[in-house]
């Protein structure tokens, strides 16, 4: 079946799942392990999605880590489950068999993955330093690099777009796996299922005028605090990003970007109380003297254990304060001052802290939209994609073998992201197992056989 | 240090990496190299440049065959990331994988202790030596199989279940699905329509047992309840007794209505919260499933008025006992509303106080006019987390589909019923993700939201044919709010079925919320510690409908990887007890979190046995043993010894 | 003839903090060499007299990183190896060995600078301990 | 082909000059750190009282610098608020 | 203890389209408004009281009136509940609350009763003119101008403006004791020194001539130069020139109009002609500037116009344009023409200050400053009392 040309391929698999986030990964392993040939396409150097760079996860504060890489390496070394990472998803066409030709393109790393020990001599070697994406622009990285410590595979990449051509780790690699002679390769996978599970978008705050618009130097994201917070952050503490200051009154904006029509947003993302309320209670536990203030309009914690959790937050002095922030002004020391209206008072308010943390939204990942052969695939007025029979078939799109898993289908937490990534296993299973069957009966839609 | 014993003979290879430089910068290879030589059982010892590389496997694979070789040891880097590899490069050179031994030498030797290389090369060389005298003593273990039966009993007839059942049998799993009630479809039947999407629940649960009418491998029993249980994973042996229905085919639906009519006896109808009365001859509507009507024996006074209508009916059937033997036991039991104590916002006190399933079934029975109590109803007051969110009460969770459900059930009113008042007197509305527009469409058409502070719930008084509710609104500066309403909707949560007999049948984890548990909400969300059961639905806790079917369609996954295949694959590294060193004294079975020790009779007496399905391999039954009697495979208590030792010099 | 005159025997578990050990070497975090790790499932599954085997051969102290809370086996790890630590102290006191030599925590499979501080601490505890004995 | 693709690469891409400017201007401040640090331990205020490089780009480069080992952290100062940040051994 | 009254909402919609039931309190507009602080906490709580039905507290609010409507609200509410909207909408509420002869409700809510009331004083002033007009001599005078006295007699006009006058004062007045009523003497909880009345006084003449709290809707740092330059004071400023050339035309008109409409053609730099001109000008220039604000939308205050709004800048605008035209006809000597217009002018004038003076828009000229002045007065009372 494989007919290699130089740098494309054509392979055959079950099952192509977009995106190796937890949802990709527990829908690939489900999958794999009932005898199905999956492959995973990863946009990013790493597959783990968010999870694996989340510190400890509510309501049970178990490590993100602890539970992602244990997935990450089953799914990594599963003899059914091929891994793709650097990869986007540029074209997908139907066939007259109910196929499904998905064709990915890896970008060069330009690093040889056979040859890479991840020891980081090129990452030492390399003088360039650009921000670190995975440390949200907190500290710098270079551009020869591992992308994080965890990370699956854990092979050296080039960020050639910032690189000075300058050689350096060509020659500090031992087994000489730096190859800047690496093409873009293609890839045609026919499949007979599909899962997009491509997770969301941060909302981005710095449209907020109101709040600094990005301006505010110790006014960060919650993704920002939540590196702080790992294991592996990048200040080893907590610490003011304008000036390196040990915070002591920490503030928590909830809603940013969610619930709110002025952004085009109005539809809650479900998970930012919770976070917040978890990285406030880490932070007690890392800054004992701080204090921590979440101010929100509702408080979310609908889940199994979650209002126990909140609960518990309460009791540990964390204050939680109704009325949404209307301004945030930056005073000369790098302080903030928040303006609100306490609701339970009615009084308009002004707090100062010396770090805001803006909980900011999810959104819909809108790369899907830009796969050529998906045109017809239906989204949800928020750009998620649409579940046809929420009810009977959750997790299934308009276009047959097509499915979704996690955060693409709309906001959700962990738990529910890998309920639905069970769920969708379950469907493909009996998707791919009556494919013959069933599925060329159901050729009636003319349209997508073009 | 006479007592350890004494390895066998074999005959060792032992390979060191240099990772290029990464383990050779810090660790003197050759030294080392040269050092191992001189161990005992030690064939050959070689360095590598990089031992992963093919052409370094190749060389490995060929020593095997030529020395031949019994064991290896790849001292390298961690084996988190190559134990696969050098497991398959054994087996390739014909080696039980569980005579390879991965020594870590460069996360724990090299890169840690780069800052010391002659203490890195010491500990490098005692690692490896530790790794030797392992390998020495490793035995070759197999994977273990047992066989699994492919068919799965479902206790519970509610969508979760029903939709489960559908796709384990088009996976071709036999199926048993079993409801204590005499219909299926749960509390989804009586829901009326859903949020969001304005499906009934009698349509959904109409089209979900359609098909597994259409599926011969799916055997329904309703009117039955579990009354004992045997076996593990793969092999679970059931009882359930079914109660007979007293009809029977053919039974017209002439007969039928007619049978009903005469019935003498007239008691509340729980399947509308007792709204409105049923006969001990009766239905739930007209497509229920099965589409049989039952007679309530425990109230029917037996006067055989209806036999003479309905030919179907036969007073004379008995209660029957079924066998059934199942891979796995799938529990979706699902919840109870919460019932609201007598008095509790004036319920069961004032004749306007009701249920939001009692509106529910209010707004599937209404047609026209929405009345109650033959008063027309222009104005409702929801009152929120009644049963949830107790500040007293035993509930401290939120029941988490109620806020949706009311202010669904509220839109309702004000679109087909023209209610234009309504007000929602809530803790904090909590319309998670999309749901967020329900509440958005509410407000914008005109309900009024009033928040009361968490430990001071709103008053409800009679106020003539009326409610008066009184609130202290936080919205309001706490102002006090006083409104009258015609209807006023207990917004009540949900609670666990009471299941006290199945609970302590099946020993199914209850978590402190009296939900069932699961393992672990993220790893395992939907196993239990008892391998083979599985939860889903709102047994495990509170949930809306499609988050019950989507944690249905999960437990397949997980469940069809288990079964599908006739038999179950464990890893060899289980525990394993010597009947002829064990005393039984239970301290094993203790300690064990997944019940997999159980006692048998051995010739000398009693002795503990590894129930190999569930034994998951932790180990947590070793240090308990006072006879030692009880070992992990490729943890044995004689490598680790040997490694202490080994290490020690 | 070793090198390391205060030799600590460490156990830590496969999926939690055998990869946080690993992780302070690759963030090149120092810890003394002393510190020697034997891998186990679980940390409920160390066996008291494997201690007491190992301050017979000459280990000058033992450490338990154990899987706390994140144990993919169960919360009741946590009570389970505090009992082994409880046992062992007991046997322990009858042989003499002061119980500071047997130490524990719990260490998640990213707490590569937890594992670091340890070691660093539960070294120089047993160096100072050996020093006044002397 | 090893140590040899980098010439592959200068044929297929030019590197601009904003790039180059940018490493420059990098180096430049990493020069300035090293400098400011050379007499002794700072916090990042002095650090950046000293060079005039404003506090926020110091956090980001110190850490930066941290992370490679470069730079280690200290202890806190006295009134608890900013650690001391010096010059690694090596 | 309040009563929830629902049909209230209903009832304040009657005076503009509002969508402030969407509101879900979260705060934002209270906290993003400059001019609210504690002692008036406002927008949100107006929306509450409106969706609650909390009639007696808005009757009693002057909130309303210390809203100038910049906007940032609306803008930026995360429901778009528009509160900036309500505000307006509770001002023509208020009006029509203090307004005792129900006129103002009508007015407000009605389109055909208050065109049909425009008609019917136009109507009354034809008929005034058609009766009792003086000779409309073709003659010019000296000057070339026409002798607009010899058709309509100072003296006589004058009588009418002063009668005019009078009722306008009579309902204003009326209403704004009504006003005070309703604010600060059925207020328990209120004890006022007569003093303060006196000593607060200032706030009443200074807020009645600049308006400015409406520049204190901006709030960026730029200097005062940057700021002209960037147009944030221009709304201000246009409404000042508005305001003051209606100020002037109608003090100039009341009381001094046999210096004002003379038929001697005086040189352009005559004070009278200046001022004049500079009314004429200002209302002009402010008409048209409100209406294409009104019509483009683009800001947040002129989205939402109300059918007032439209007929007060209508009337205005006619008042202001047929007043050109007479100037222009009589200083160019067209006799007909003049008169024709002259009476057209008075036809337009009349109904707007008649309608608009007392019982709607116009009316606002002196709520606002009458409510700043009667805050103040609470606050000061109310500071008096917690000082003891």
């Amino acid at each position: 079946m494989e007919q290699n040309m130089k740098n494309s391929s054509v392979k055959v698999a079950d099952t192509l799942i977009l995106g190796g986030g937890i949802a990709g990964l527990e829908a690939a392993l489900n999958l794999a392990n009932t005898g199905h040939q999956v492959v995973i396409v990863e946009k990013d150097l790493s597959i783990g999605g968010r999870m694996i760079h989340l510190s400890k996860v509510f309501p049970t504060l178990d490590c993100s880590a602890c539970i992602t890489t244990p997935k990450v390496s089953e799914a990594s070394r599963h003899p059914g489950i091929h891994i793709q990472v650097n990869t986007g998803a540029k074209k997908l066409a139907f066939d007259a068999k109910g196929h499904w030709h998905v064709h990915v393109q890896t970008e060069p790393r330009f690093v040889n993955e056979s040859l890479c020990t991840g020891c980081q001599d090129c990452e030492r070697a390399c003088p360039v330093v650009v921000k670190d994406e995975y440390q949200y622009n907190l500290v710098g990285r270079k551009v020869a690099y591992i992308p994080f410590s965890i990370a699956s595979p854990r092979i050296a990449a080039i960020d050639i777009e910032n690189c000075i051509l300058c050689g350096a780790c060509e020659k500090a690699c031992v087994p000489g796996a730096i190859d800047f002679s690496q093409e873009p390769v293609q890839t045609e996978w026919i499949v007979k299922s599909v899962i997009i599970a491509s997770g969301f978008t941060l909302f981005d705050p710095d449209q907020i005028e109101r709040y600094g618009g990005g301006k505010f130097k110790n006014v960060v994201t919650a993704m920002q605090m939540e590196r702080q917070l790992v294991p592996t952050r990048p200040f080893n503490t907590v610490l003011r990003p304008g000036d390196g200051k040990i915070p002591d009154k920490v503030a928590y904006v909830l809603c940013a970007g969610s619930r709110d029509g002025t952004v085009g947003n109005p539809i809650c993302s479900q998970i930012c109380c919770m976070y917040s309320i978890k990285q406030a209670q880490l932070i007690l536990g890392a800054l004992p003297m701080a204090d921590v203030t979440v101010y929100y309009l509702h408080i979310r914690s609908f889940g199994k254990g979650f209002d126990e959790f909140y609960q518990q937050a309460k009791k540990m002095d964390v204050s939680f304060i109704k009325g949404k922030i209307g301004k945030i002004s930056e005073l000369e020391n790098g302080d903030l001052m928040l303006r609100y209206e306490d609701i339970a008072s009615g009084k308009i308010k002004e707090a100062k802290h010396d770090m805001v943390v803006l909980s900011v939204g999810i959104l819909a990942n809108r790369d899907i939209e830009k796969i050529s052969g998906l045109e017809n695939l239906e989204l949800d007025p928020f750009h998620y994609l649409k579940q046809r029979q929420e009810m009977s078939n959750p997790f299934k799109t308009n276009l047959p073998g097509i499915f979704m898993a996690g955060t693409a289908s709309g906001p959700m937490d962990i738990p529910d992201s890998i309920l639905s990534a069970g769920a969708v296993s379950a469907m493909v299973t009996k998707y791919n197992k009556g494919f013959v069957e069933s599925i060329i009966n159901s050729l009636t839609i003319s349209s997508w056989n073009e | 240090m006479s007592k350890e014993p004494e390895s066998k003979e074999k005959r060792i290879g032992v390979y060191i990496c240099r990772c290029g430089s990464n383990i050779a910068d810090y660790v003197d290879v050759e030294k080392v190299c040269t050092e191992i030589k001189n161990e005992k059982n030690v064939r050959l010892s070689r360095v590598m440049m990089f031992a992963c590389a093919d052409s370094s496997q190749k060389d490995i694979i060929a020593d095997i065959r030529n020395e031949p070789l019994d064991a290896i040891v790849v001292a390298s880097c961690s084996p988190k990331l190559h134990l696969h590899t050098f497991r398959a490069v054994a087996e390739r050179g014909g080696l039980n994988p569980f005579n390879y031994v991965q020594v870590n030498i460069r996360e724990q030797s090299s890169w840690a202790h780069s800052d010391h290389p002659d203490q890195a090369t010491e500990k490098a060389l005692d690692l490896i030596k530790a790794g030797i005298a392992r390998v020495s003593l490793s035995e070759p273990l197999n994977p273990i199989t047992i066989p699994a039966e492919n068919s799965v009993l479902i206790l519970g007839a509610g969508v979760a279940g029903m939709r489960s059942a559908i796709e384990l049998a088009d996976l071709g799993s036999q199926v048993y699905l079993v409801d204590r009630e005499f219909f299926v479809g749960g509390r989804v039947a009586q829901w009326g329509k859903m949020a969001t999407t304005d499906q009934t629940g009698e349509e959904l649960v109409k089209s979900l047992y359609q098909q597994i009418r259409n599926r011969r491998n799916i055997k329904v029993y309703t009117g039955a309840h579990v009354i004992s249980s045997k076996g593990s994973i793969g092999n679970f042996d059931v009882q359930i007794k079914v109660i007979p229905r007293y009809v029977e085919p053919p039974c017209d639906p002439e007969g039928f209505s007619k049978a009903m009519e005469a019935c003498p006896v007239t008691v509340d109808d729980e399947f509308n919260f007792g709204l409105t009365k049923r006969k001990a001859i009766f239905h739930n509507f007209r497509s229920e499933f099965p589409a049989f009507p039952v007679i309530d024996m425990a109230v029917c006074t037996r006067c055989g008025i209806c036999a003479r209508y309905c030919q179907g009916i036969n007073l004379d059937q008995k209660e029957e006992i079924v066998q059934i033997h199942a891979g796995t036991i799938f529990l979706a039991t699902g919840f109870n509303p919460y019932e609201p104590r007598k008095g509790e916002f004036g319920y069961g006190q004032l004749p306007n106080v009701i249920s939001l399933q009692q509106l529910k079934r209010l707004l599937e029975l209404t047609t026209g006019e929405f009345r109650f109590r033959d008063k027309k109803i222009g104005s409702v007051a929801f009152i929120y987390c009644v049963g949830s969110r107790q500040m007293d009460g035993d509930n401290k969770y939120c029941s988490r589909y109620c806020c949706t459900s009311a202010i669904h059930a509220a839109l309702q009113l004000r679109q087909e019923f023209h209610v234009s008042n309504i007000y929602h007197l809530n803790k904090g509305i909590r319309t998670y993700g999309k749901q967020e527009i329900l509440y958005e469409q509410s407000s914008r058409a005109g309900d009024i939201y009033l928040q009361f502070i968490e430990d001071e719930p709103p008053v409800v008084e009679a106020n003539g044919e009326k409610a008066r509710l009184t609130i202290n609104d936080i919205l309001s500066d706490k102002h006090e709010i006083s409104l009258l309403a015609d209807l006023v909707v207990l917004v009540t949560g949900m609670v666990p079925r009471e299941n006290n007999d199945l609970n302590r049948i099946l020993k199914v984890p209850i978590g402190k919320d009296k939900f069932y548990n699961e393992i672990h909400p993220k790893l395992r969300p939907v196993e239990t510690v008892i391998d083979g059961l599985v939860i889903s639905g709102c047994c495990q806790g509170p949930r809306n409908i499609h988050e019950s079917v989507g944690s249905a369609l999960a437990e397949v996954a997980k469940v069809y990887n288990v079964i599908n295949k006739g038999e179950i694959q464990l890893e060899p590294t289980l525990a394993v007890v010597d009947p002829a060193v064990c005393e039984w004294c239970g301290k094993c079975a203790e300690a064990c979190p997944f019940d997999a020790i159980e006692k048998v009779q051995a010739e000398k007496g009693w002795v503990a046995q590894v129930i190999e399905g569930n034994c998951k391999g932790c180990g947590m039954c070793t240090p308990v043993c006072p006879t030692n009697a009880i070992d992990i495979k490729g943890y044995s208590n004689r490598e680790i010894r040997s490694m202490i030792v080994a290490m020690s010099a | 003839m070793s090198t390391f005159p205060h030799k600590i025997l460490v156990f830590s578990t496969e999926k939690i903090s055998d990869p946080a050990i690993d992780l302070a070497g690759l963030m090149k975090l120092h810890y003394p060499a002393a510190a020697h790790v034997i891998v186990l499932p679980c940390s409920s599954a160390v066996r008291p007299e494997w201690i007491m085997l190992a301050f017979e051969t000459g280990y000058a102290g033992v450490f338990i990183a154990a899987d706390g809370s994140d144990c993919p086996y169960g919360e009741s790890c946590i009570t389970k190896t505090a009992k082994i630590v409880e046992r062992t102290h007991l046997l322990m006191k009858a042989k003499g060995i002061t119980t500071n030599r047997l130490q524990m925590a719990a260490v998640c499979s990213v707490c590569a600078e937890l594992f670091v501080r340890q070691m660093t601490l539960f070294s120089e505890e047993l160096s100072l301990a050996t020093t006044n004995a002397d | 082909m090893a140590g040899k693709t980098i010439e592959i690469i200068k044929t297929k891409r030019k590197v601009p000059e904003a790039l180059r400017q940018r490493h420059k201007e990098y180096l430049g401040l990493r020069k300035k750190i090293r400098e400011a640090l050379a007499d002794g331990e700072a916090t990042i205020p002095q650090i950046s009282q000293k060079t005039g490089i404003p506090a926020d780009q110091v956090v980001f480069l110190v850490m930066t610098l941290r992370k490679y080992d470069e730079i280690v952290a200290g202890d806190m100062d006295d009134m608890d608020e900013y650690y001391y940040y010096k010059l690694s051994e090596k | 203890m309040s009563e929830l009254d629902p049909k209230f909402a209903r009832e304040i919609l009657k005076f503009g389209d509002g969508t402030f039931s969407a509101c879900y309190n979260c705060g934002n507009c209270t906290a993003v408004c400059n001019l609210a602080n504690n002692d008036n906490t406002f927008p949100r709580r107006l929306i509450r009281f409106s969706v609650l039905g909390l009639k007696d507290q808005i009757d009693a609010s002057l909130d309303p009136w210390l809203c100038y409507y910049c906007g940032d609200c609306s803008t930026t509410c995360p429901r778009n509940a528009n509160p900036g909207d309500l505000m307006m909408t509770l001002r023509r509420y208020l009006s029509s609350s203090y307004d005792w002869t129900g006129l103002a409700r009508k007015f407000y809510t009605s389109k055909v009763f208050e065109l049909t009331a425009i008609f019917i004083l136009a109507l009354f002033i034809l008929l005034l003119f058609v009766f009792f007009h003086g000779p409309m001599t073709t003659e010019l005078t000296p000057d070339g101008g026409v002798q607009l006295n010899t058709f309509a007699p100072w003296k006589t006009i004058e009588a009418g403006d002063w009668i005019m006058a009078g009722f306008l004062s009579f309902f204003l007045l009326s209403n704004i004791f009504n006003m005070y009523l309703k604010v600060i003497w059925r207020r328990k909880d209120l004890k006022i020194p007569v003093s303060l009345y006196f000593s607060e006084l200032r706030h009443l003449i200074i807020h009645f001539f600049s308006q400015w709290r409406f520049s204190d809707c901006e709030t960026n740092q730029d200097s005062f130069f940057t700021k002209v330059k960037n147009g944030e004071y221009t709304y201000w400023f246009v409404h000042f020139l508005l305001m003051s050339s209606y100020v002037l035309l109608f003090t100039m008109i009341v009381g001094f109009l046999y210096w004002f409409q003379t038929d001697e053609i005086h040189p352009w730099w005559h004070p009278q002609r200046l001022l004049g001109y500079y009314s004429t000008f200002g209302l002009l220039l402010g008409t048209i500037y409100f209406i294409v604000l009104r019509i483009k939308k683009q800001n947040e205050k002129s989205k939402n116009s109300h059918y007032t709004d439209w007929t007060f800048l209508t009337l205005l605008f006619l008042t202001t344009l047929t007043g050109i035209l007479v100037h222009l006809f009589r200083i160019g000597g067209l006799p007909m023409a003049t008169y024709y217009m002259y009476v057209l002018h008075l036809m337009i004038l009349f109904p707007m200050l008649m309608i608009e003076v007392p019982f709607s828009k116009w009316s606002h000229l002196a709520y606002r400053p009458f409510a700043i002045y009667f805050s103040n007065v609470i606050m000061a009372a109310q500071q008096k009392t917690s000082q003891k």
